[in-house]
């Protein structure tokens, strides 16, 4: 071979290729089928059982408590006889509901601070980005405490202050988003068309932030869930007669210890599986918008 | 080898402390605010259920022991200046001084930070390197995949799971406590034995981040100009991988360990709660429920302090790791 | 940077070291714990004082004091600082206590009759935070007679005025000085009773030890340790690691220990009842119609064996089946149809989701528990789901008793109570229109001037017959119109190391943990070999 | 020069490039040539036109979605069909020393020269012992001239220059009878380019066994220095011819090589015009046609590499016969 200098041109179509090395295999739309069906059976689940399954997640059966998992109960029961697939999907659905409610709270708290630090600049600008350090320096759960210390466990309560702890990030997103709207030109041309601040902030800037602080939201949701199930988990958080996945792990403390894990095994479950389906939709659309863009984690 | 360059971490030291006064001000402060607009009342909260059936006369005079009847401004004033000469106040709700309660229970939250941290910053670097080596393999898939995984997971969760296997299950470690008796004695092998379960499920609850961090980081690394130059002047893979490809690819991860110490807070305070451990997160559950500004307020300060010396800490390592970078332009 | 960051390394771990280290003294120190002479209790909560005056050990097993009268295993009362039991005269309002001779206090001091006259004075006196003096009330002189002699002079007959009498004396020479309310003698108490406090880290534990020239003979248990751990899973978790040699538990955490071969479970009966209060200011829960269906559609035995683990008895009223004072016949089973009818009867129709309504009004009510107990927790979803079968709709909700207890007068509450050594305790206090509302006492505001009566005859007669019809009246009036639906009796339990010797347990009242369980006379305890 | 055994045989080496979606991207398209021992061959062309591909080929560097067909034959081993750890183990450093494009980029930005070139050392010669290797590294750096109170430097600490020469260094410290050079005289200013292709140079002709493939777009730098040059376009080798006749006269055949030449600011300063072609979507004729002004139809049929270009209208050559393909 290494005495023909000349190759016959047409060996080329029938070249051998030859494979060097470990190709990465795209799991892109593996991950995307996966994540988008955890979330919609979450979101069904969550919507769907209570109206649709007419039982009382309430109902106490004395005689079956503490069954584990069987055909008529997959998650077993927990220990006054509850069916604990229903107080999971119930559970759940206030978590859920928490996290949405304060993911939105948070996003319109950081949107509008965000917004405002970045459309102002100046002084206000610096002064809330020192207030937005300041805050990011106090451990979000410890801030959460207080929050709920200050006004007792409750709903309400555990949204505020998932609300008053996660805007930061969102602040700074938006913040940054605007700064780098505000030199485009269109924005300028409407500045010099004498639009007012507050029009251009609210016809041209907002519009443009809001898709990178809904992503921030979603996000946020799996995120405001842990707050909130840690919060209850701790005391701090939903009244024990609340099934909140949070409430449902701290009650099966004292039947983990009796031997009976999955009164505390599945609640958890209930809350990696709509986190890693969140993270997952979010890294593959982030990895779709930017795939060469070194691919932050998303949790 | 040079020498360390001791007075430029001086004066970066030196600058973030500046840059901690107004943070504290502000934090400490906010924390007497925020327990002034609180619609519950400090003074039952001192007095338990027993104020329940306490005379009105009783309550009034516990009012004005407390002094909650001052405006907060004033009581954050009056706590302030008796802090900086080092009295922090009385906590209710230990009924001993928050000096105390903080000073025999910091120790203990330290070194369940510090032992979690360091194994998970080992085992961490051990698995993202693994993983790192072979970018979408069987390996790296199940070392992301467990990584997403456990950082998903709740840590009390998992703490809670880590109780019912190794102390109840397997009976091979305590299930909590500091140590194993009534004894007053604190003994080096009964603290060991009774760290490894929480301070493991801390660090477990760590470990994912360092774990993606490294692989990214090392990841990235092995696909730049330095790892492809040391293979190509034929070192082993090992060195590549370790000499090169990790000490560059560990300096992101390192600016970032600053900003994971909210993280281990957060994540301490629920594992200590898990196993008893006897730290920190017990004092800061119970000031909480019962409103106890003075603690409140020092464990608050304590968390953000050490939030920013992470932060310095971070810093002051990045700045030793990475010969391009001025510790006295941080 | 190779060796800078091994520096770095080594000098954290030289940290952690060190840390470790300096807390660490002794590390070759005996294992206290398992010695018989060292005893360590976990209980979920510690007294508010340690002084008598305000309250603490006044119903005996002070451990630092010791009252006139004490009571034994069969809560029979026995002679403690008195002699013998008191001389009654005067149709039963004079009781004449003859002091033991030779009894000191901790601090060298003899006891004399002088201290008991303080001590019941100082309680009776206006000015005294001692919110269980009513118990004392009929009392309307106490004297000394002499050095060694106390006369009790009461207003009027009090059936069961010796019992009180285990109300613990305190020395006069140290708390004679202080303002009851607030003095040191709260903290650092000084009693003649076989311990001696050696430290109290409030929230923490109380230390004592043995008391060497205790008049009763020196205890074996030398050391003695309360440990305070407010969540039943930390306590089960801390017992089983050694931690504690003994702790109250809860019947399903304590069932986790009967595996246990060190570890030996003990139950003792009560008089403390589960029950939920039905408020007679609630148009529903006030209703007689809804008060007697949700005393027949409760599954007592269902919520003793599942709830309870067994560890308890269904309660068909304040006072425990086996109690002498119980009224036999008020045992009734349940009964949805009877319950179904009497509602029917009384105008509660059914609805279309399954509640019953009258005249627009649903049958529907707010049951309140105190967030983190579990039993009573369970107790009342068990009760909420028993009542839905019964078509009454109880919302069960949790909260702090600083929320409860404003609501109390209008909200269900799923309380617990119960007083031993006479029916006149518990029952008064309970049931009395008089104390409608008075901070715990009679939550449901029960008025009932039958009742009323009864409980009027009880405490006053010296007559047992009399009593005993009193009592069973009362017994039979709450089956007809039951202001509260009682649930359970609960046995106490209490997990222990297997180290002594015949450990026995009191029947217990409400309160318990500290004063009650196996340890009661831990002065009395002997090791196993 | 015929008579020598090359020190290394390229045959028909082609690399592609599979990326999402399943594009290919066909770097570089059966590739022919030799390197003999004594000899330098410059590999030029524009930037993006497949020749560091090339060389990432050689090395075993490719990443992994890309994927080679044709043989590359250092003495007996073929390099492409070589396993990593024989590559790792007696190619790399040691039979091809690697002189890369932006030395200072191709260094650990965290660790001193000293470090990397005891570590090399170390790992190449098998000298053992701290002060052993202390001197050996210094050796090394001597050999091309870096001085050696720089070695305690951090990579981005070092000037152009003195980049240049660490990384020749390094590349010397294993003898390799192969040097690669890849875009060597990047960012540095003429007088710069001049003294290290000069270096390169001398270290071919220091031991004649040594060959040298120097990949470049720097055409001045490959006229100083090389013996014959290769230019590649589109991912294939247009023309292959002795560097002399190429830079002086008859001077290049192929019309891309005179283009090239001919955007030279020293000559007629006139760029070729347009783009070249992507690599993800090459014709299927000449892929210079497009660009080429003495294209025919016979452009719309891939031209053969024969008599040293590879063009269907070449101009005349002057003396084929000195050629070697």
């Amino acid at each position: 071979m290494r005495c023909d200098p000349m190759a016959d041109p047409t060996a080329v179509t029938k070249t051998v290729w030859r494979t060097h090395g470990h190709a990465r295999r795209s799991t892109h739309t593996l991950r995307l089928r996966v994540s988008a069906a955890l979330v919609a059976v979450t979101v069904l689940a969550v919507l769907l059982v209570p109206p649709l399954v007419r039982l009382d997640q309430q109902a106490v059966d004395l005689a079956a408590k503490l069954l584990p998992p069987s055909w008529s109960h997959p998650f077993g029961t927990d220990d006054v006889g509850r069916d604990l697939l229903l107080r999971c999907v119930y559970g759940l659905r206030v978590s859920l509901l928490v996290g949405v409610v304060a993911a939105f709270t948070a996003t319109v708290i950081g949107t509008a601070v965000g917004a405002t630090a970045g459309a102002l600049g100046g002084w206000v600008d610096r002064a809330v980005m020192r207030l937005v350090d300041t805050f990011s320096s106090v451990p979000h759960l410890l801030l959460g405490i207080f929050v709920v210390a200050m006004f007792r466990p409750g709903v309400w309560p555990v949204v505020i202050s998932v609300g008053v702890t996660h805007w930061l990030s969102t602040a700074r997103i938006v913040r940054a988003e605007v700064l780098s709207l505000r030199s485009r030109p269109y924005i300028d041309a409407a500045v010099s068309g004498g639009a007012s601040r507050w029009r251009v902030a609210v016809r041209h800037l907002l519009p443009g932030v809001l898709p990178q602080a809904g992503l921030a939201a979603v996000l946020m949701v799996p995120h405001a869930m842990w707050h909130e199930s840690a919060l209850s988990f701790l005391g701090l958080g939903l009244p024990t007669h609340t099934a909140s996945l949070g409430t449902l792990i701290q009650g099966a403390r004292g039947s983990l210890l009796a031997g009976q894990w999955w009164p505390t095994l599945f609640p958890g479950l209930f809350l990696i599986v709509p986190t890693l389906a969140v993270a997952g939709l979010a890294g593959v659309w982030r990895e779709r918008i930017n795939p060469r863009r070194r691919s932050e984690l998303t949790l | 080898m040079t020498a360390l360059p001791w007075g430029e971490m001086a004066r970066l030291t030196a600058r973030r402390a500046l840059f901690a006064v107004p943070v504290l001000l502000v934090v400490t402060f906010g924390v007497f605010a925020v327990a002034a607009a609180s619609p519950f009342d400090p003074v039952k909260a001192y007095a338990g259920t027993a104020a329940l059936g306490a005379d009105q006369e009783t309550l009034d005079r516990l009012r004005e022991n407390l002094g909650v009847d001052r405006p907060f401004t004033a009581r954050w004033w009056d706590w302030l200046t008796s802090a900086l000469g080092g009295d922090l106040g009385q906590s209710a709700v230990m009924r001993q001084p928050v000096a105390e309660v903080i000073g025999e229970r910091l120790v203990w939250s330290a070194l369940l930070c510090a032992a979690a941290f360091a194994a998970a910053v080992l085992l961490g670097t051990v698995l993202g390197v693994l993983a790192a080596r072979r970018p979408g393999s069987l390996l790296d898939r199940a070392v992301t995949s467990l990584a997403y995984t456990l950082e998903a997971a709740p840590v009390f969760w998992t703490a809670l799971l880590a109780v019912w296997l190794f102390a109840l299950q397997l009976d091979v470690l305590p299930a909590g406590g500091l140590t194993d008796t009534g004894s007053d004695q604190v003994t080096f092998g009964q603290v060991t034995s009774h760290l490894i379960l929480p301070a493991g499920v801390l660090a477990v609850s760590q470990l994912p981040w360092f774990t993606l961090y490294v692989r990214q980081g090392v990841g990235d690394a092995l696909a730049e100009d330095p790892v492809r130059g040391a293979r190509a002047r034929g070192l082993s893979e090992r060195t590549v991988l370790l000499g090169h490809a990790l000490r560059s690819g560990l300096l992101p991860v390192l600016t970032l360990i600053g900003s994971r110490v909210p993280e281990l807070i957060t994540g301490a305070l629920l594992v200590e709660t898990v196993f008893s451990w006897p730290g920190i997160a017990a004092a800061t559950v119970e000031a909480a429920t019962s409103v106890d500004f003075p603690l409140l307020a020092a464990l608050a300060t304590l968390a953000t302090a050490a939030v920013l010396a992470g932060n310095l800490l971070a810093d002051l390592l990045y700045g030793l790791a990475d010969p391009r970078v001025k510790l006295n332009e941080m | 940077m190779t060796t800078r960051r091994i520096r770095g390394a080594a000098a954290a771990a030289a940290m952690a070291g060190a840390v470790a280290g300096c807390s660490a003294p002794g590390s070759g120190g005996a294992d206290g714990a398992a010695s018989a002479d060292s005893v360590v209790i976990g209980v979920p909560t510690e007294p508010d004082t340690l002084s008598p005056l305000l309250g603490y050990g006044k119903d005996g097993n002070s451990k630092i004091f010791d009252g006139l009268l004490a009571r034994d295993a069969g809560m029979e009362l026995k002679p403690a600082l008195a002699k013998a039991l008191p001389e009654i005269t005067d149709g039963g309002r004079t009781y004449t206590y003859t002091l033991r001779d030779g009894v000191r206090f901790s601090d060298g001091e003899p006891l004399t009759a002088d201290d008991v006259v303080f001590t019941y004075r100082t309680v009776l006196d206006d000015k005294t935070n001692n919110t269980a003096k009513s118990e004392l009330a009929a009392v309307e002189e106490v004297r000394a007679d002499g050095d060694d002699k106390v006369v009790f002079t009461l207003a009027h007959p009090y059936a069961a005025f010796a019992a009180r009498t285990v109300l613990p004396v305190v020395p006069e020479h140290v708390a004679g000085g202080q303002d009851p309310n607030t003095g040191s003698f709260n903290t650092r108490p000084v009693g003649t009773g076989p311990y001696v406090l050696t430290g109290w880290s409030k929230g923490e534990k109380l230390t004592f030890k043995a008391n060497p020239d205790y008049w009763g003979g020196e205890p074996k248990v030398k050391k003695l340790t309360m440990a305070i751990i407010a969540d039943d899973d930390v306590r089960a978790t801390r017992l089983r690691s050694g931690d504690l040699d003994g702790a109250t538990l809860p019947p399903n955490l304590a069932a986790t220990f009967k595996g246990d071969d060190d570890k030996k479970t003990y139950r003792a009966t009560s008089y403390d009842f589960r029950a939920v209060t039905l408020p007679t200011g609630n148009p529903v829960a006030g209703d007689t119609a809804i008060r007697r269906a949700l005393d027949l559609a409760v599954d007592r035995r269902a919520m003793v064996d599942k709830i309870l683990d067994g560890a308890g008895r269904p309660a068909y009223g304040p006072l425990p089946v086996d109690d002498p004072w119980f009224a036999k016949d008020v045992e009734r089973p349940r009964d949805l149809t009877e319950a179904g009818r009497i509602l029917d009867e009384a105008g509660w129709k059914p609805g279309k989701d399954g509640i019953r309504a009258k005249d627009g009004r649903p049958a529907r009510f707010t049951l309140y528990y105190p967030s983190g107990d579990k039993v009573r927790q369970d107790h009342a979803l068990a009760y909420a789901s028993d009542a839905k079968k019964a078509g009454i709709d109880v919302r069960v909700e949790s909260a702090t008793w600083e929320v409860i207890e404003p609501r109390m007068n209008h909200d269900a509450v799923l309380a617990g109570f119960g007083s031993t050594g006479d029916p006149d305790f518990g029952l008064y206090t309970l049931l009395h229109s008089s104390l409608a509302g008075d901070g715990f006492n009679n939550m449901a505001r029960y008025d009932n001037p039958a009742v009323d009566e009864a409980l009027d005859t009880g405490r006053r007669s010296q007559d047992t017959k009399a009593r005993e019809a009193a009592y069973d009246d009362i017994q039979r009036e709450l089956v007809k119109n039951p202001g509260y639906t009682f649930l359970t009796h609960i046995d106490h339990m209490y997990v222990l190391a297997d180290r002594w010797k015949d450990l026995t347990t009191q029947t217990e009242p409400h309160e318990h943990g500290f004063a009650s369980g196996p340890w009661w006379n831990v002065e009395d305890w002997r090791p196993r070999t | 020069m015929t008579e020598r055994t090359p020190v290394l045989s390229v045959r028909g080496l082609s690399v592609r490039f599979l990326l999402p979606g399943g594009r290919r991207v066909a770097a570089v398209t059966d590739a022919h040539f030799d390197v003999a021992p004594g000899e330098c061959l410059a590999l030029i062309g524009e930037s993006g036109c497949g020749k560091s591909v090339l060389a990432s080929a050689l090395l075993g560097l490719l990443p992994a979605n890309a994927q080679t067909a044709g043989g590359a034959l250092l003495g007996e081993l073929d390099l492409l069909t070589a396993g990593e750890h024989t590559l790792a183990r007696t190619v790399r450093g040691r039979r091809i020393g690697l002189i890369p494009q932006s030395p200072a980029a191709h260094l650990t930005p965290v660790r001193t020269i000293r470090s990397q070139t005891e570590e090399t050392v170390a790992r190449l010669t098998g000298v053992r012992g701290r002060a052993a290797l202390r001197a050996a590294a210094e050796r090394a750096a001597g050999r091309a001239e870096f001085p050696a109170d720089h070695l305690d430097r951090y990579p981005h600490e070092l000037s152009g220059g003195l980049a240049q020469r660490a990384a020749t260094a390094l590349a010397l410290i294993g003898d390799a009878p192969l040097l690669l050079a890849d875009e060597p005289t990047t960012g540095l200013d003429r007088d710069l380019v001049d003294r290290t292709v000069d270096e390169l140079r001398r270290h071919v002709d220091a031991d004649g066994g040594r060959a040298l493939l120097m990949i470049t777009h720097d055409l001045a730098a490959a006229e100083r220095v090389a013996d014959r040059v290769a230019v590649m376009y589109a991912g294939r080798i247009v023309e292959l011819t002795d560097a002399k006749a190429f830079f002086g006269t008859p001077g290049p055949r192929h019309p891309y090589s005179r283009g090239l030449l001919d955007a030279l600011p020293d000559r007629a300063f006139t760029p070729i015009p347009g783009m070249p072609p992507e690599l993800g979507a090459l014709p299927a004729g000449c892929a210079f046609a497009a660009r080429c002004d003495r294209a025919t139809g016979d452009c719309a049929v891939l031209p053969p590499l024969t008599d040293s270009v590879a063009c269907h209208h070449p101009v005349p050559a002057a003396a084929p016969e000195d050629i070697r393909a």
